[in-house]
C-alpha cells in the first residue's frame, strides 16, 4: 500500500496463470511474475517469442481474469487505458477514421484529429476499410487509436513491426511525445533491444515460459542523450548484464 | 520454355469486361429482376402448354384472374391486412427473438437450461399454437399476431445463438479496453457480425412468417389473403389461389429489390466482393 | 370376402359422419353382401379428400352438389349419389334472449366454411328476403374453423354460430338450440322438400365402365342407412367411432336420421336446380363459377330410374 | 490511495466456482436438460391448475393419454410414419438447399439472376405446393416427401447464401497457394466456416420440416402424427394433440441431447468457448 | 523467351495495379513495375510500408488477376509454390499440425515433421489449435507449413517479425537450409536490412507508393563470409548507394 500523496505504481504480483487447451494440454504460462513500474514511467518488457508477455497484457487489461495472484493499477488508469494489441484488431466494418473516433469517450469524439494522421501517414487512408490497408499502415491506424484516447497507461505491443525503419522511427518520436505530454505509465512489448534502449526508462527481461522475471535493466541516460554511439554502449551494457538474454 | 501462367492481355480484357458487366448488375438489378422473372414466366407457360392441367393454370389466365380480383377492390383489401399481421408479428418476432437468441448464444449456462423449452417452443405445430392462442385470447387481431409471432420467435433465436456464438472475441475485448458504451458496443461490435445472421433470420423469417400468417386467417379471420386463398382451394381455383400468392411474392419482390438489397449493400460494402 | 369381389376405393374423414355409414357397411358385410369389397382410406379433412379424388386416387368421396356442379361445368366428368340432407344451422344458446333473425343484428356470429358456405349463403337470403336485413353488415361476422367455432359459443364469446349439422347436434346436447336451420331457409326460398347437400362423388368413366359394382355400392349403403335407422344397438356399437355417448349420441343419432335422404332423385335435382339459381344470385361468381345454371349431369342419372 | 480493479482473492474463487459449475454442465447435459423440463411442466400444471379449461388440459392427463395411444401402438406407428418423412425431406431438402446456396452466395452473378426465383419459392404458400405436387405426381410418398423439401429448400439456400457471402476470403487463397484438392477444400476451408450456418438451418429447418409434414398429412396421407393431431382437432381433443406433438418433441430433444449437441461441441471445441 | 536449356528467371512487369475503394477512392498501388529473379536466386525486397509489396507478392500468387502487367513464374514453379503470408493465415479450427500437413501435397502428407517442428520450437505445441498460440509461435506455423511443402518458389512476407533475435536467427538459418536442399527461387519482403542484406543474393530497393524499382543492390559477398562486421560494411554499402531508402 503506498502512502497517501505519493503516486501508486502499476504493480503486478501473479503467482501463476495456466491455460488449458482445447485438447487437454495444460500449459503454465506465467509463474511468479512479479514487478513494478512507477506512475510516469515508460517500461519495457523483453523476453522470447511465447514467454508470456501478451497474457500478461492481457491480465493487466482486464482480459483475462482466470489466474491467481493479484495486480493494481496506477491512479486513474482503470479508465483511461489504450492499448495496441499485437494484431491491429480495427473493426472490418468501420473505416478507419471511424475506428479511431470509436475509441474515444463521448468528450473527445469530435476532436481534430489531422495532424495524428498526418505524422503517421494516414491522411489520405481515412475513408478507407481496414481490408484495404497494408499491415503496416493497419499498425498505424491502432496507434492512431491509442494516441487519440489521450491515455493514463499505456499498453503497447510491439508497436512498430511491420514497419520500415524510418517509418518506425517516425512514430517512436510521436509515441515519446504523447506519453511526455501528460502523466502516461507505459508499458510496451519488445523484441527489439535497442527500440527498448532508446525508448525505456527500465527493461524488464523475462525469462522463456513459464514467464519470470530475469531482472531489471535501468537505463540511466537521459532519453536526449541516446543517440546511436550511445546507443551502441547501452547494448554492449546490456549484454553483460544479461548474456543469455536476447 | 516459357512457363508463365498469367498474361496481361488476357487479364486485362477479362478485368474490362468484369468491370462493364458488374456496373450493370449494379445499375440496373431492376432490368435482371425482370429478365429473371420473363424466365420464370416462360418456362412457366411452357410448361402449362405441354401438360394442360387445371392444377396449373398458363400465366394468361392468372394474370386475368390477378386483374379482375385487383379491380373489384378484393385484392387490394384482404392483401392489405395480411400485409399488416405481417408486418406486425415480423417486427414482434424478430426483436423478441433476437435478444433472447443473443442472450442465449452468450450465456451458455442460460441456453443449457432454456434449450429445451425452445426445442418444444421450436416443434410445437402451428396449429397448435394458434388454436391455444384462439382459445385464450378470443378470436382477435391480437390473439392471431401474437400467435404467429410465437410461431417464429423460436427460429429466429436459433439462428440469432449461432450468430452469438460465432462472435469474435478480440472486438469485445477491443470494445472492453476501451470502454465503449453499451449503445456503441451494439451497434459497432455486434450488430454488424449478427448482419448475416440476421439477414438469414429475416429473409426466411418474413416467408415463414406470411406462411403462418395464412394459416392463421384460415383458422379464425375473416379477411386476408389466406382466407381468399382457402375460399379459392374449397372450390379448387388454382388461378385465383396463384393470383393472390403471386401479388404478395410481387410485393415482397419490390420490398428485396428497393428495400432489402440496397440496404445490405450498404451494411456490407467493407466486404471485398469476390467476383 | 370374396378375393374376387371388385374393390372400391372410398375416401372419407376417420371421425367424419361418412365413416360411421361406412363402418357400418363394413361391420355387417354389407358390401360383401352386394358382391363389392370397399376399402376404406381415411383423411384428416375434407380437402385432402378432394384433393385425392382430383389426383385420381380413390373411386369414391363425399362432397356436396355445388362442388360437383362446379367442377363438372370446368370439364370434369363427377357425379353424385345423394347421401344425407342434413345441413348446419345457426345455434344459440338456450336463455339467449335471440328469438328469431332481427335478433341477431348487433351480435357476433361463428361462421363456418367461409363467406361462400351454402347454408350461410341461403340464410343470409333469407334474412334479406324476409327482414330486409344484411347479415354481413348488421353483425359482426366472424369466419374460422367449425371445432374453433363450437368452441367460442360454448365459451360465450360467440352469441350464435352457424356450424356443419353435426357440431351443431353436438352443440345442441350442451344446451343450445337452433335458430334456424339451413333446411328452413331452403325450403323458404322456394325449394319442395329437403335436397342432399351431400353425396357420394365419383367419375362418371368409373360409373360407366364398372354400372353395377356402383349401384351396388349405392345399396350397401342404402343397406347401411336402414339398419342406422332402425338399431339403437348399432348407434352403441359406433359411440367410439363417433366420439360421444349418452345424450349427444342421442341427437347425434337422431339428427342423422332425419339426414337420411328420401325423395325420388328427380325431385332433388329439380330442388337442386333451382336452388342453384338462388346461390348463383347470393354467392355471385365467386361461388358458382361463369356458369349460371347448374351442370346437367350433377346428380348420378342411373338412380332416376 | 489503491486504485486496483482485480484482486487475487475474488478472481481465484470466481475462478474455481466457474470450474466447478463448467465441469457439472458439461457432464450432466442431461441433469439440466431435466431440471429445465420439470420447471416447464411444473409452470404448466400451474397455470392448468389456476385456468382450467379444455384448451389447456394439465400435464397428467396428457401423460395418460399418451400412455394409452403408445400402448395401442397408434403412437408408435404415426410417430415412426412421420419420422421418416421427416428424415427424407430433411436430408434432401439439406443437401440441395445447401449446394444452391453455397453457389448463390459465391457466384453473384448467378445470384441477382436466380434471387426472384428464389423469392417465388420462399413465399410459396405450403398449400400450393403441396396441392400441386399431389395432383401432378399423385398422392405417393414420393410426392409428399418432394412437397416438403421444396418448402424448405429456399429457406436453406437463403441461409448458407448468407453464410458463403461471409465467408474469409483469406483462407480461400491460402488453400489456393498451398493448391487444396476440392475435396481437401470443402471439408478443411468451407464447412468449419460454414459450420454456424449449416446449424442455424438445420435446427429451424427440422422444426420446419416437421411442421410441414404435418401439413402435408392433413392433405393427403392417411397414418402420421399430422393426420392424428387434425382428427382430434375436428374432435377438439386438445389433451391428444399436445400428447403427439409431445412425443415427438420428446424425440427431437433426445437427439439434441445425444446427437447435435455431442457434434456441435466436437465441431467449435477450437473456439475459446466463453463464460 | 529463354534460349532452350537456360532455366526461366522469375520475371515480372507490371504496367499498372489499380484499387477502388468500397467509397470511392482510387489507388495506384503499383506503376511500371518490373525485375527479374534467375532460377535458384534468393531476392529480397525492400521498400516503404504501404508501398504496394504485398500487392506484388499477390500478383505473383495468382491471387489478384486485376492488373495490366504480365508475369511469368520459373519453370515448375506454378505447381510448387510455397508462401508466407504477412498475417499468418492458419486456419483456427485445425490444430498446428494439421494446418501443416493440409497444405502438404498427398505425397508428402505422412511426411515425418518432428525435426522441423523441434528446430521451429513447436514440438509441444502440435495439438494446440491457432487461437492457443501466441503471434510469435503462429508466424512459426506458418513457416513450418511453407518449409514443409518442399517448394521449388518460396514467397515470404516479413517472415521473422514478432520473433525475438535468437529465434528469429535460427529461423534465418532454417530458411537458408530449405532453400539451399533444392534449386528454389525465393522472393522475400522484409523492413529489417541486415536481414535482407544477410539472406539475398539482390536487394530490389522500391519507391514509396506507387511502387516503381528504384535500384538493385547486389550483394557480391559470399554468404558464410557474411558476419557481423562484413555486414556493417554492407550496410554503409547498402547507404551509400541508396541515401534516401530505408
Ligand atoms: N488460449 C490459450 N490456450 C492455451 N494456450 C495459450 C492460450 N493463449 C496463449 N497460450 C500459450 O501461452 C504461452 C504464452 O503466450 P503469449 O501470447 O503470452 O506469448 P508472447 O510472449 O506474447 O509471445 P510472442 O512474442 O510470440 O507474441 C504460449 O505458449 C501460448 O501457446
Ligand atoms: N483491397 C484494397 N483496396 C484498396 N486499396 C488497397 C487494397 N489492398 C491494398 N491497398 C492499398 O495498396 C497499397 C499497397 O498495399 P500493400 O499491402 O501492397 O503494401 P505493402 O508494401 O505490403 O505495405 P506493408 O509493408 O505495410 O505491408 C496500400 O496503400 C493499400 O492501402
Ligand atoms: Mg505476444
Ligand atoms: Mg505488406
Amino acid at each position: 500500500m503506498q502512502p497517501a500523496g505519493v503516486a501508486a505504481p502499476l504493480k503486478v504480483d501473479i503467482s501463476e496463470k495456466t491455460f488449458r487447451s482445447a485438447e487437454g494440454v495444460t500449459i503454465v504460462a506465467l509463474r511468479g511474475l512479479s514487478f513494478e513500474v512507477r506512475q510516469g514511467e515508460f517500461a519495457c518488457l523483453l523476453g522470447p517469442s511465447g514467454c508470456g508477455k501478451t497474457t500478461t497484457l492481457r491480465i493487466l487489461l482486464g482480459l483475462d481474469r482466470q489466474f491467481s495472484g493479484s495486480y493494481q493499477l496506477p491512479e486513474g488508469g482503470s479508465n483511461r487505458v489504450a492499448a495496441v494489441f499485437q494484431e491491429p484488431v480495427l473493426l472490418p466494418w468501420r473505416t478507419v477514421e471511424q475506428n479511431v473516433r470509436l475509441a474515444l469517450s463521448a468528450r473527445l469524439r469530435d476532436k481534430d484529429l489531422d495532424r495524428l494522421f498526418e505524422i503517421l501517414g494516414l491522411s489520405s487512408m481515412r475513408s478507407l476499410y481496414p481490408s484495404e490497408l497494408s499491415l503496416g499502415l493497419a499498425r498505424r491506424a491502432a496507434l492512431a487509436r491509442a494516441f487519440a484516447t489521450e491515455p493514463a497507461i499505456l499498453f503497447l505491443d510491439e508497436p512498430f513491426t511491420s514497419l520500415d525503419e524510418r517509418t518506425a522511427d517516425r512514430l517512436r518520436r510521436l509515441l515519446m511525445t504523447v506519453w511526455a505530454a501528460r502523466p502516461t505509465t507505459a508499458l510496451m512489448v519488445t523484441h527489439n533491444l535497442r527500440e527498448a534502449l532508446l525508448l525505456a526508462d527500465r527493461i524488464i527481461v523475462l525469462s522463456p515460459r513459464p514467464a519470470q522475471v530475469l531482472g531489471i535493466f535501468d537505463v540511466g541516460l537521459s532519453r536526449h542523450l541516446r543517440d546511436a554511439p550511445a546507443l551502441d554502449n547501452l547494448v554492449s551494457d546490456f549484454h553483460k548484464t544479461f548474456p543469455d538474454a536476447v | 520454355m516459357t512457363a508463365g501462367f498469367g498474361s496481361g492481355k488476357s487479364v486485362s480484357a477479362g478485368r474490362r469486361a468484369r468491370a462493364v458487366s458488374r456496373a450493370i448488375g449494379a445499375a440496373l438489378p431492376a432490368a435482371t429482376t425482370l429478365a429473371s422473372l420473363l424466365g420464370l414466366c416462360l418456362l412457366w407457360g411452357l410448361a402449362a402448354g405441354m401438360w394442360p392441367s387445371r392444377a396449373l393454370p398458363p400465366p394468361l389466365e392468372v394474370w386475368r384472374v390477378l386483374l379482375k380480383e385487383a379491380a373489384s377492390g378484393d385484392l387490394g383489401y384482404h392483401l392489405a391486412m395480411t400485409l399488416w399481421r405481417v408486418v406486425a408479428a415480423y417486427l414482434v418476432a424478430m426483436i423478441v427473438g433476437s435478444v433472447i437468441g443473443v442472450l442465449l448464444g452468450r450465456y451458455w449456462r442460460a441456453d443449457s437450461f432454456f434449450n429445451p423449452w425452445l426445442v418444444l417452443f421450436l416443434n410445437l405445430p402451428a396449429l397448435v399454437v394458434i388454436v391455444l392462442a384462439y382459445i385464450w385470447f378470443g378470436l382477435t387481431e391480437a390473439a392471431a399476431i401474437g400467435a404467429v409471432a410465437i410461431n417464429k420467435i423460436p427460429n429466429v433465436i436459433v439462428t440469432m445463438r449461432e450468430g452469438a456464438r460465432a462472435l469474435d472475441p478480440r472486438y469485445a475485448e477491443m470494445a472492453t479496453v476501451y470502454r465503449l458504451g453499451p449503445l456503441d458496443h451494439v451497434r459497432h461490435i455486434l450488430m454488424p457480425q449478427l448482419q448475416p445472421y440476421f439477414a438469414a433470420a429475416s429473409r426466411s423469417g418474413i416467408a415463414l412468417i406470411w406462411k403462418i400468417v395464412l394459416v392463421v386467417e384460415l383458422l379464425g379471420r375473416s379477411n386476408g389473403v389466406g382466407f381468399q386463398i382457402y375460399l379459392y382451394f374449397q372450390i379448387f381455383d388454382v388461378a385465383a389461389i396463384l393470383a393472390y400468392t403471386l401479388a404478395f411474392v410481387a410485393i415482397m419482390l419490390l420490398i428485396e429489390l428497393f428495400l432489402v438489397q440496397p440496404l445490405e449493400r450498404h451494411a456490407t460494402r467493407w466486404r471485398s466482393r469476390s467476383a | 370376402a370374396n378375393p374376387s369381389a371388385p374393390k372400391i376405393r372410398v375416401g372419407v374423414l376417420k371421425f367424419g359422419t361418412v365413416n360411421w355409414e361406412l363402418d357400418t357397411i363394413k361391420h355387417n358385410k354389407f358390401d360383401a353382401a352386394n358382391g363389392i369389397d370397399v376399402e376404406v382410406v381415411y383423411f384428416a379433412g375434407e380437402d385432402a379428400s378432394n384433393v385425392a379424388m382430383l389426383a385420381g386416387d380413390l373411386d369414391i368421396i363425399v362432397s356436396d352438389w355445388l362442388w360437383v356442379s362446379r367442377q363438372r361445368s370446368q370439364g370434369e366428368d363427377l357425379t353424385l349419389a345423394p347421401y344425407s340432407t342434413a345441413v348446419g344451422a345457426i345455434m344459440v344458446k338456450e336463455d339467449a334472449p335471440i328469438r328469431g333473425i332481427p335478433d341477431l343484428v348487433g351480435k357476433k356470429i361463428g361462421v363456418a366454411g367461409g363467406s361462400l358456405d351454402k347454408s350461410w349463403l341461403l340464410i343470409q337470403g333469407l334474412a334479406q328476403r324476409d327482414n330486409g336485413i344484411d347479415l354481413t353488415k348488421g353483425s359482426e361476422i366472424v369466419f374460422g374453423a367449425p371445432p374453433l367455432l363450437s368452441e367460442k359459443a360454448i365459451s360465450g364469446e360467440l352469441d350464435a354460430v352457424l356450424n356443419f349439422w353435426h357440431f351443431c347436434a353436438r352443440l345442441e346436447a350442451r344446451g343450445f338450440r337452433r335458430l334456424i336451420g339451413a333446411e328452413d331457409a331452403t325450403k323458404a326460398l322456394g325449394a319442395s322438400g329437403p335436397v342432399s347437400a351431400l353425396g357420394y362423388v365419383f367419375h362418371d368413366k368409373w360409373a360407366n365402365e364398372n354400372p353395377d359394382v356402383a349401384m351396388s355400392f349405392v345399396k350397401a349403403s342404402a343397406a347401411a342407412k336402414r339398419l342406422l335407422a332402425q338399431s339403437d344397438a348399432e348407434w352403441q356399437r359406433l359411440a367410439p367411432l363417433v366420439r360421444a355417448e349418452g345424450r349427444e349420441l342421442e341427437v347425434l343419432r337422431d339428427r342423422y336420421r332425419e339426414g337420411i335422404p328420401n325423395r325420388p332423385l328427380a325431385d332433388e335435382e329439380r330442388d337442386a336446380a333451382k336452388l342453384y339459381e338462388i346461390l348463383a344470385d347470393l354467392g355471385g361468381e365467386k361461388l358458382v363459377g361463369e356458369a349460371r345454371q347448374m351442370a346437367p349431369g350433377t346428380f348420378w342419372a342411373a338412380l332416376k330410374t
